[in-house]
């Protein structure tokens, strides 16, 4: 039943466009590619990941890694508890800032949220808000706070949830954005007012998402809180970028280790969380 | 006292150090030594970042620190001249600081730096006093760094400089020595990272005095008086927590023993090597 | 409210088992509700006053007043009023007589900071697409649905764990030792960063696509691999555009931090400035990022927006 | 309590489509009523005009001699609640638990802060398990309105319309996304309610034979126009073909015209 | 080129339920079969089974003497491809066009490689034209899937079942999803598709009516056993009420099953 070249011709005379592209979408195609192709081999060439260099790198790297086994056990507790504190810290001011910036982002989504707020140049005016917060490097708000506030856990938890309120702000919006228009058609259609199609419509169905950020985020300011070190509020990432410059390889990866373990329970518990607050009918779709 | 009714609590800010020890000292029985000592609640911060202690001493949050030669002139420029030197390491064999020096392959029979004209010199990272700031700014002033070597690339760190060398990556590499026993290159030897008798240091700096335990300057001077005081007698009265606070180990060819008390005058020149670089960042 | 004449109606009217069964069952829940909100949001506040406790909130300590003189003073108000004096002193120095010539003044560097930021662009654009490489080859083993096998899927989910784990910082420290400072390790560290985050939003997304296409596939005799290229990859494109630029967006300004190890971009430039106390540039530069953010921003958005409606088809 | 429904030359254009093209009807208190059509025909369209979910291009719509039209805040939501919408892809909150999705029939009698706390009277509570029990639905009550089966999920549509204790029932396709027996369910509840309470239904039906076995009155639209209004027994075959036209179906014969009629309600 | 399909004494057990419970069947080449029976009767899951979609936990299946249930990686998918499958929901890829999604017929003899660009040849695409000729459909041979109305992406499902030159053609409740206008022309399809190419359908139906219109023969399941098995002409009422049992229907009196018999089709 294959077709023979007599009907492929005949399929080809009436169906052009079944079979090539349109020249000039062809013509775009193939630009597009060698248009990325080429900044990314100039990219390359640039940035000079030269060949040996790279084989090199990787030696280095292998050495690196050779000390991960056997990983470095310290011998007293005291280093120990270091190593446990610094963790806990960590995860404490990773909380305190993403709630902190939860708690300020929250109202302020709303403002940037196309469905919500109408209001073209107030949307915007609070949109870039939010790329002004995202655009200082955590470092400057780090000092920022360190002036005002001394050096301490304090300035660098503020660093971090000025740094989460712009992220936040914006991620919600967009979820707020993303929602199904119905259910809130069937709360106007019943009388509701515009305040309570937000409440009843649109609040269930970002919920879910916004606590999936929040969890996220969560997680990832765990990692981010290098930003304690440059306060003077100790940390894990502290302690592993003062091991990372004094060499002790042995000890950086044990430390690394030990994030991932606990990153790994945050997950965990994340999951308990958001298993009892969504129901778990809907972490399995 | 009178100053006790105002400094009630003492804040101390602390750089990890350019030396990898000081990097995982403690400093919790130094924090307590001085609480005894001084009478007064003391509260430390260990940061590893210079920016966060400078703005801090700037700003009157803090009125101590332990800085390093480089980041102490930061902090002098950095706050108009408000910070005072108090007084500074004495190693056992009585040097009170450290070296840059640039090493080559022993093989490769250079001698000095002239004989490196056209080849690769390869520097630390560019926030290292001992790997880049002071070997660039003395070479400087011999020839134009820039001209003169063929290139003069980061690579990253003292030890990937010096690694590069024996394999022959660079042709000479900035990096740091304590004595002609001690030092990064001689540490790489003794972990079994390079061969012994394959690297040779070329040229050496002056030396780089050993980072300030520095004051603000608007503060009683009984409170700094006190204070150095405090610091001065440590090894003696507390034994335990000089040895932690200066991550002392038995092994140590030249540990930390004591302090000698300094003035800015000793810094100037890292002031003034700042400057120059700042000059030749803008005039570029 | 008419509702009350019903309910009237109601007390006498004989109540149905289902509704007794119900009122029973509500009890219950409320009760339970009420108690898992109280036990919950104790311990949330219990947290909350701790972390708060030792992120020092609560702190009372002697402040050197402006004037000079100390006192004790709870630290957060004490602190408010100094917020502005680090922005303070980035704040150039312009007049409006002589705008042109301190405008200048305060971008002097500015060709410098153009080739500076083409850099971390370039950066943030190769890092995103070896991000994007890896993060997508692993993301469909990674994903519950559509594993081929528990053993895959578990060594890739621990891979793009540690990925995006270990901070891109320290990953750009273990690179800069690997391969010597220079935008080469700020790529590869952002990019491995990179790879372990949008891998894990990706398998997300995978996870919560419809199976019938697959399944359409499968029932054609397609293997394993055209049930993804055909089946779940279009269903996943939009969302994995829409994800990818706002890694980009994080990219771009990761570099501009990751540079702070000396590996390329501004992030380099803004640890220059820092330690040469060159302040007014940190703002020129925290003017030029802003900038960047925003085009990205609004460019990302623009096209997000295309990808979506397209996905909508002709309206009803 | 009921009373009548006017339409007179309702229009709605969007963009070029006249989606709704001088329409005008009058529906009497009581009277369960079909609207059938082909698709775009502007059933939908008629319907949201009804409830004011869309504005009128033109004409006016009134109801016991009030003018819907020009109803604005309070009096707007509270024609809403009267005139209660059942939609075909039910337009439940998922992730509210049915109760809750009944009581938002409430929603036009409550306050800011009432709301905001989702707090609801005992009273209220009441009238939505009533209403549930009705559809046989209470055991569901406290589940996710997500989890439901689709028939489920309408019939909690229909048990929120109920609370809103509305003059009129308006429904669009509510039984296209159903299987036969949750449509036989929903249809039977409709018709139960418009017997039992008196009520308007004017429902948009894609099934010639389910407006024929529980419609009083069909109504035929065609490019935005009424194009029949009569009983079922009016509706011989050959106003169906014109209501649907031939185009499109391959062979209109008395075969697959039978099969259709017997498959149609899909 | 057809052959005979064998079911013998195949069971499928779900955890508790058993799905398919020794089931044993003969389906002559070029038969017209119809499978019906109420949800869950385990309809469903004896097409899947005969894909290969899911695995039987006993008995045996075999097309033409060759043992389909031991079949293994590329004779798996070969087999897949000689049994191609309809499913009710559709199951295509919405965001790619008509034509890839009719070109997924073609996979089974793709490469590793020209399957990932989705390189398709000449023939092949001459091939799924000519099979989306006779469906009507290749005006929107260029559209995306998803942005077709229900019969049209059903019609598409066939036209990728025809270009896997299947040996068989199993259908999943095709029409369940479709108004009464695209069920015909689809229900036409598959029946022209049985007559000229000589093809075996096996299609479950909801619908009885459909299945007395269209069908040779009708197989009826309940609780996961062959019911009856017969003509068109010997499915009588009482067999029916069996089939389909009356709980769960409220009322099925004499009005309501005419209703039903029209209305349960969807
Ligand atoms: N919001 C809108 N914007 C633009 N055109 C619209 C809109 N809503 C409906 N239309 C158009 O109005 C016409 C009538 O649509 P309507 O939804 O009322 O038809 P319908 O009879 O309900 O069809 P169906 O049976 O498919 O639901 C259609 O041509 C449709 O495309
Ligand atoms: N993957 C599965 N896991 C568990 N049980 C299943 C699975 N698939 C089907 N079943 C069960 O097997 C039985 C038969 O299901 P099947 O889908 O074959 O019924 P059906 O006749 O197709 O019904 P319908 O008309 O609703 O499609 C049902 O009880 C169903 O719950
Ligand atoms: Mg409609
Ligand atoms: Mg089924």
């Amino acid at each position: 039943m294959t077709p023979t070249p007599q009907d492929i011709q005949a399929a080809m005379a009436v169906h052009p466009r079944a079979f090539r592209d349109t020249p000039a979408v062809q013509f775009r195609k193939i630009a597009l590619w060698i248009g990325f192709i080429g900044l990314f081999c100039w990219c390359l060439y640039d940035f000079n990941f030269a060949p040996e260099r790279i084989l090199h790198g990787m030696q280095r790297m292998g050495r690196i890694l050779s000390f991960m086994f056997p990983p470095h056990i310290w011998e007293t507790w005291a280093e120990w508890l270091e190593v446990f504190t610094a963790l806990g810290e960590t995860v404490a001011m990773a909380f305190l800032g993403t709630v902190l910036g939860l708690i300020v982002a929250f109202p302020l989504s709303f403002l940037g949220a196309k469905n919500i707020n109408r209001i073209f140049w107030l949307r915007q005016t609070t949109r870039r808000g939010y790329d002004i917060i995202r655009a200082f490097e955590i470092l400057i708000l780090a000092l920022i706070f360190i002036r005002a506030f001394g050096l301490g856990p304090l300035a660098g938890v503020l660093a971090i949830a000025v740094s989460e309120v712009g992220t936040f702000s914006k991620l919600f919006s967009e979820a707020l954005e993303n929602t199904s228009r119905r259910p809130v058609e069937g709360v106007v259609a019943s009388g509701g007012s515009r305040f309570q199609s937000i409440l009843f419509g649109i609040m269930p169905q970002v919920l879910p998402v916004h606590l999936s950020i929040v969890l996220y985020n969560f997680e990832s300011n765990v990692r981010s809180s290098t930003i304690l070190g440059i306060v003077g509020a100790g940390g894990i990432g502290f302690m592993l970028s003062d091991r990372i410059s004094g060499y002790f390889w042995d000890q950086v990866w044990t430390i690394i280790i030990m994030i991932v373990a606990m990153v790994y329970l945050i997950d965990y518990l994340s999951g308990l969380i958001r298993a009892r607050l969504i129901g778990h009918a809907e972490m399995a779709k | 006292d009178d100053w006790k009714k105002d400094y009630a609590v003492i804040k101390f800010g602390i750089l990890s150090g350019e030396n990898e020890k000081d990097r995982i000292a403690r400093y919790t029985p130094f924090e307590e030594y001085l609480e005894k000592e001084l009478g007064v609640e003391v509260e430390i911060f260990t940061a590893g970042n210079y920016d966060g202690v400078i703005q801090a001493i700037g700003a009157d949050q803090i009125e101590f620190a332990f800085f390093g030669s480089s980041s102490y002139a930061a902090a002098y420029t950095g706050t108009d001249g408000k910070v005072e030197p108090l007084v500074s390491r004495l190693r056992q064999d009585g040097s009170t600081g450290y070296y840059s020096v640039v090493v080559t392959r022993c093989d490769s029979g250079y001698k000095s730096i002239r004989d490196l004209e056209g080849k690769v010199l390869a520097f630390a990272d560019p926030d290292s006093t001992s790997g880049y700031a002071v070997p660039y700014f003395n070479i400087a002033q011999e020839v134009d760094p820039k001209s003169f070597f063929s290139a003069v690339p980061f690579s990253g760190s003292h030890e990937a400089g010096v690694a590069g060398v024996a394999q022959g990556t660079f042709d000479a590499a900035a990096t740091w020595q304590n004595n002609e026993v001690d030092g990064r290159w001689q540490r790489m030897i003794d972990k079994g990272m390079i061969e012994q008798g394959v690297i040779c240091p070329i040229w050496e700096s002056p030396e780089i005095t050993s980072g300030p335990f520095t004051a603000r300057a608007n503060i009683p001077q009984e409170l700094k008086d006190a204070v150095k005081e405090a610091v001065m007698t440590v090894q003696d009265k507390d034994e335990a927590a000089f040895k932690a606070m200066t991550g002392w180990k038995a092994e140590d060819p030249n540990p930390q023993t004591g302090w000698i008390e300094v003035n800015h005058e000793r810094y100037q020149w890292i002031v003034d090597m700042r400057a120059w670089l700042k000059k030749q960042r803008r005039s570029s | 409210m008419p509702g009350h004449a019903d309910m009237t109606a109601l007390a006498d009217s004989p109540i149905s088992t289902p509704i007794l069964q119900f009122e029973q069952d509500y009890a219950d829940l409320r009760r339970r509700t009420r108690i898992t909100w109280l036990v919950g949001s104790a311990v949330f506040l219990a947290l909350f006053t701790f972390s708060a406790w030792l992120g020092d909130f609560f702190k009372v300590t002697q402040i050197t007043l402006p004037d000079g003189s100390r006192d004790w003073r709870w630290i957060i108000p004490a602190g408010i009023p100094r917020l502005g004096e680090f922005i303070a002193k980035t704040i150039p120095d312009l007049h409006w007589a002589t705008f042109g010539a301190d405008f200048a003044e305060w971008f002097w560097r500015w060709k410098v900071w153009a080739k500076l930021l083409v850099e971390t662009i370039l950066i943030a654009f190769m890092a995103t697409v070896f991000g994007v490489i890896g993060g997508f080859l692993l993301s469909f083993p990674a994903a519950r649905n559509l594993a081929p096998n528990k053993w895959v899927m578990w060594i890739c989910r621990r891979y793009l764990e540690i990925a995006r784990t270990v901070p891109d910082l320290v990953w750009a420290l273990i690179f800069v030792f690997c391969f010597s400072v220079g935008p080469m390790a700020g790529v590869l560290a952002i990019g491995l960063h990179a790879t372990g985050a949008l891998g894990k939003l990706y398998s997300e997304v995978n996870e919560n696509i419809d199976m019938r296409p697959l399944e359409g596939v499968k029932a054609a005799g397609g293997t394993w691999f055209d049930q993804i290229r055909y089946g779940a990859v279009p269903q996943v494109l939009p969302n994995i555009i829409s994800y990818t630029l706002l890694r980009f967006e994080i990219n771009v300004r990761s570099s501009s931090i990751i540079g702070y190890v000396g590996a390329g971009g501004l992030g380099q430039e803004i640890r220059e400035a820092l330690s040469l106390q060159e302040y007014t540039d940190l703002s020129a530069l925290f003017l030029i990022i802003f900038v960047t953010v925003m085009v990205i921003d609004f460019a990302s958005e623009k096209l997000r927006h295309r990808v979506i409606g397209l996905e909508k088809g002709p309206s009803t | 309590m009921p009373a009548t429904l006017t339409l007179s030359n309702v229009s709605k254009i969007f963009g070029e489509t006249k989606a709704v093209d001088t329409v005008s009807l009058d529906i009497a208190p009581g009277q369960f009523v079909g609207v059938i059509g082909r698709s775009g025909a502007g059933k939908s369209t008629m319907l949201r005009l009804v409830n004011r979910l869309i504005d009128p291009t033109s004409g006016s719509i009134s109801f016991d001699g009030v003018e819907i039209t020009s109803l604005r805040g309070k009096a707007l939501r509270d024609w809403r609640r009267d005139c209660a919408m059942i939609f075909q892809q039910f337009n439940l909150v998922d992730r509210l638990d049915v109760l809750t999705n009944v009581l938002i029939g409430c929603l036009a009698e409550h306050g800011f802060f009432s709301s905001m706390a989702m707090q609801f009277t005992d009273a209220e509570r009441t009238l939505a398990l009533q209403a549930l029990d009705r559809l046989d639905l209470v055991p569901q009550a406290l589940q996710r309105a997500g989890t439901l089966s689709g028939g489920q999920q309408q019939r909690v549509a229909i048990a929120k319309a109920l609370v809103q204790q509305p003059k009129i029932m308006l429904a669009d396709e509510p039984i296209a996304s159903l299987d036969p027996a949750n449509a036989t369910l929903v249809m039977d509840g409709l018709k139960q309610i418009n017997k039992e309470d008196g009520l308007t239904v004017l429902v948009n039906l894609h099934t010639l034979d389910t407006a024929r076995a529980y419609c009083d009155r069909i109504i035929a639209m065609r490019n935005g126009r009424i194009f029949f209004d009569g009983t079922a027994a009016q509706l011989t075959d050959d106003v169906v073909r014109d209501i649907y036209g031939t185009q499109g179906l391959r062979e209109f014969n008395e075969a697959v015209t039978s099969t259709q009629g017997l498959a149609v309600p899909a």
